[in-house]
């Protein structure tokens, strides 16, 4: 499934149990959902936790940063939503945070090589990319001994404070 | 028209620029730290930004942070709300070195105002009254008698080497003036090893009135009438009302007169606050300029139908005040507003955590500015004000009605707040006849003090 | 003034006379059906008394059981809000006749403005414009003629047997008259076996303009300008304004005169409202007169700062109009109303429910009249009306503006909501020119038809 | 699944459970569609217990009819709380309730003897008390038969809809 898919999924997920859905299924020419979500005695289930605008307001974070298509600097996805920042921590990796505000740029100047890339083994206070703000280039170094597996931002691209920049698995 | 805006700014006074950012079709940016990540002004605003963790120092007055945001969303000016940066001088030098319009008066201009002496120096040679006071050291009885006529009784002695009270003295006849004056030389040399004196006019019971005034960038200056805000607790403002009734309307037109000349004189910009002492009599002592907008400033809306935000971004966007304001001013009714703060209502500790119910007033006349919601979070870290509760009626007696009602009706659960003082407050026969001074609250707990 | 009143109705309107009467001192009884145990108006009212079972026959209009209440509760009056009981002459004379104080006008009025034909002949006995018409059977071509010269084309004819729109004929001239005369004659025989007609003047695009009036027992009426309320869907009001853009200063000014006129002639006592059409040209012509405060009643509080509901309440204290409006009358500004219903935005389905997020907007120029919160149900049994936006700028594009911004910020969870249908007429060009009729609707969802 | 027929099957699912549906089969072409509501226990009971201002609002229903103790009509208690109703029936013991609102007597006319008394057997549609309303003496009979336990109201009380007068163990 594509990542739109998987979206629509959980969203429909999502109203099945607001509205008290038990068992559901689905076929529909070569798509089949079936699905039944577990016994809950007491069911109280006001939960959903959802409750009131929290949701909606995580919901609201994938537009931060990204609200302005029309800008080509701001790129999408820059907010890892929590869970998936946990999950990647779940399986081991680290990840490498922006501590400040502003542009992410993977090299020292504009056609030298980047500082890093995925494969990379890179030691703790190894420079792994420039922030700029207000016109200083400030490099970002390692927290971390490991191995770059994934690059999570594009070069030119705006960051916010607390960005994800690398996943790292740490040796 | 400004196309960007970045609000540099949390809470209620973030979402109030974002609604009159919607309003006039500019495009808004908001910043958040860490702890604010849930709130409403990042709900509601077109972008956000996180700008650091939830200390202020390293977010909000994190001007590095705050210009870089700025830079990356690409606006075209910041509005700083109050507090924080908004009296910033050099945030507002930095916005200008980026290119980027900071909704405020020239750093200049704030420079000057933030030094309060150079304020009040200033605002004397523009001939706006400050209180009278002997400008050095006072060196005998006799300077002190002279100087006492010229101000006329009561004055106080002042210590100038010191504070707290040690010598200090207020001295309200000729008969008792060398006696006191003796004391108070003699306390403040034993106190601070300098018994140097200053001596200033001394109002026994004071209001505190303050001028809204707005200014164009084309060297046009209007005043928009007062706000009553004597009911403060350590100087903190709790409730604040407009008109004032102790302001006469010859007396709003003179004022308005001189604050349009001071103000053009010194070259002010933006929206602004001009703070008054006011004496027994009537008579209005300069004290200080506030060069951003305030808490309060929903009450002067209430009564002049004028939007003070807006009007800050189109005087940012060039527009003179002419455009702005089309109609002649006109006051319409007494509105009054009440600070609600996460606090413990007796006993003022600041109370954090998880809002659990939450049902705002509304109906005729009331008007609530709050970023808070069921369900939502005061975070330990900032002011503790969480929304503002304003009324409009078409008289004192009916605002202060209204106000009653609409505290019986605002429910917040989970956190204290300081909605049950309001209530004990607005019942209070001293309130209610509006004739108090700053001292109020002092008495106010004196008398409403179990046992 | 009254001491203690029953509010004989549910939901904001219930709060709303809460809210007044809080304002004015007087103690409040919330009556309520088991369906609305945990509704705000029982919450805030100062008593409660459970009075049925969730169905309003058997509840909110059951008589007895609202007088019943009423003598236990032992109150000197009842205000029956809008809908329910509001417009029922019976209860009016049960009220009086149990000694209870119903807070409207005489039972005689009310069954007077409750039959249609005998408003309209009352009327204009009173010299109020009516729409003309013939006031029985046309018999004849000639006679066709005839009348619709004296009232100017278009003109429309109707079946005097029958209605949904067989037999009738709109005519736009002379040279047409005699053939549709003829269809018309022809399928109205056809259609009810019977083939008379009768002729009315025809409005090609009437807007509904109503005035609101206030009337005390001392026999002063007073005029207090107009709403605009062409903005419907099958019949059914959905955004109100006041002033209307079409009525001018003079036009306001006769319009007044003429009311106060007439309903000093019939006797008329309370808050009321009388709607008319306007024609092209602008001209009014009278259709009914609604005698109870109507849903849309702060638009006009919201430019006039006159309160309505405590009007009422202290009308129906005795006092006199000079006593409760004792400054000229003025308008500021521009105020318009969204209903905000539970239903679905685009099929109108009624949506009862649990509303699981409810954030209401604020700020400067908003008011929310609602007995709706967060956690709260909508009963499946009700109007749907759940809350009452209402937004005042200084201008109708500045309100137009707010209530954008505050549609925006207005979330509602769990239920359906035709705040977004709001949404959509407020970006709609037709609607911000103002230059509408009573078929905007039907143009708007021609043209926002998907595909 | 396209966007439109996830909000169509949104609507279907709405309109289920608006109409109080609790399973649902439907085959059509190619699309098959199975779904069963979860079990609910106590049932829809929306109520209560819910956050925010429900526990507020029951918290008031203390003051309803009770609010004015300067009015010797209206007499505290008037109306026991849910938990209270639920305990009594608990035990085993049915609640007469007011079916108007109105004032409580516990006699024909003053001076005269009760209808009934705790300890007094009583059969179905036999007169337990007169609820006066609009000058109307309404005689309020029994719906079970069996033993008055207790009387919950004071003569010349003012009672609302529902409220409960006497608790009877049915026989």
């Amino acid at each position: 499934m594509n990542p739109e898919e998987i979206k629509e999924l959980k969203e429909l997920i999502e109203f099945l149990k607001d509205n008290n859905i038990g068992e559901f299924d689905l076929e529909r020419g070569d798509l089949k959902v079936r699905l039944k979500f577990a016994q809950q005695q007491g069911a109280v289930d006001m939960p959903a936790l959802s409750a009131n605008l929290s949701h909606l307001l995580a919901a609201s974070q994938a537009h931060q940063m990204t609200a302005a298509p029309a800008h080509s600097h701001v790129a999408p996805a820059a907010t890892p939503s929590p869970a998936e920042t946990a999950a990647s921590e779940d399986a081991g990796l680290h990840i490498v945070k922006s501590p400040i505000v502003g542009t992410f740029y993977e090299s020292p100047s504009p056609g030298t090589a980047a500082f890093v890339k995925a494969g990379d083994q890179i030691e703790n206070g190894q420079v792994l990319c420039i922030v700029e703000a207000m016109k200083l280039m400030n490099e970002i170094e390692a927290d971390v001994a490991g191995e770059v597996v994934r690059r999570l931002v594009q070069n030119g691209q705006p960051v916010e404070y607390g960005q994800p920049l690398f996943a790292v698995r740490p040796r | 028209m400004l196309r960007k805006v970045l609000i540099a700014n949390r809470g209620e006074i973030a979402l109030r620029v974002i609604c009159a950012c919607k309003e006039l079709g500019i495009r808004t940016v908001a910043v958040y730290s860490e702890a604010d990540r849930n709130s409403l002004h990042v709900r509601f605003a077109d972008e956000a930004i996180c700008i650091g963790p939830p200390r202020s120092a390293e977010s909000y007055l994190n001007v590095p942070a705050v210009i870089s945001a700025a830079e990356i969303a690409d606006v075209d000016a910041i509005h700083p709300g109050y507090g924080l940066l908004s009296e910033n001088a050099n945030f507002a030098e930095v916005c200008r070195a980026s290119n980027i319009k900071f909704i405020g008066p020239p750093p200049e201009v704030t420079r000057l105002m933030g030094e309060k002496e150079k304020a009040r120096m200033a605002m004397k040679k523009a001939k706006v009254p400050i209180l009278p006071g002997s400008e050095g050291v006072i060196q005998s009885e006799g300077e002190a008698i002279e100087w006492a006529r010229t101000v006329g009784f009561p004055v106080i002695l002042k210590a100038s080497a010191g504070g707290g009270g040690r010598g200090m003295r207020v001295i309200r006849s000729e008969a008792e003036l060398p006696g006191l004056f003796q004391a108070a030389h003699t306390e403040a040399a034993n106190a601070f090893g300098n018994g140097d004196l200053y001596m200033e006019k001394f109002i026994e019971r004071p209001r505190h009135i303050e001028f809204q005034v707005l200014a164009d960038e084309h060297g046009n200056v209007l005043s928009l009438g007062e706000r009553e805000c004597s009911i403060q607790r350590r100087h903190q403002k709790l409730i604040e009302e407009s008109p004032s009734l102790q302001v006469t309307p010859k007396m709003r037109e003179e004022i308005g007169k001189t604050l349009k000349r001071s103000l053009e004189h010194v070259g002010y910009q933006n929206a602004g606050t001009v703070e008054f002492l006011m004496d027994e009599d009537g008579k209005l002592y300069f004290i200080e300029m506030n060069t951003r907008i305030q808490v309060e400033h929903p009450v002067t809306e209430m009564v002049t139908g004028i939007d003070l935000v807006k009007a800050q971004l189109r005087i940012a966007s060039g527009e003179k005040l002419s455009s702005i304001l089309t109609e002649p001013l006109t006051v319409r009714g007494h509105a009054i507003e009440c600070r609600i703060n996460a606090e413990h209502p007796e006993k003022f500790t600041p109370s954090a955590g998880k809002i659990t119910a939450f049902n705002i007033p509304g109906g005729n006349g009331v008007r609530v500015d709050t970023a808070q919601y069921a369900e939502g979070v005061v975070p330990p870290y900032y002011d503790s004000l969480i929304a503002k509760l304003i009324v409009h009626g078409k008289n004192r007696e009916e605002a202060m009605n209204r106000m009653q009602r609409a505290l019986d009706m605002f429910v917040v659960e989970g956190i204290h707040t300081t909605i049950p003082l309001h209530r004990r407050i607005f019942a209070d026969a001293e309130f209610r006849s509006g004739d108090f001074d700053t001292k109020f609250m002092e008495r106010f707990f004196e008398r409403s003090q179990p046992g």
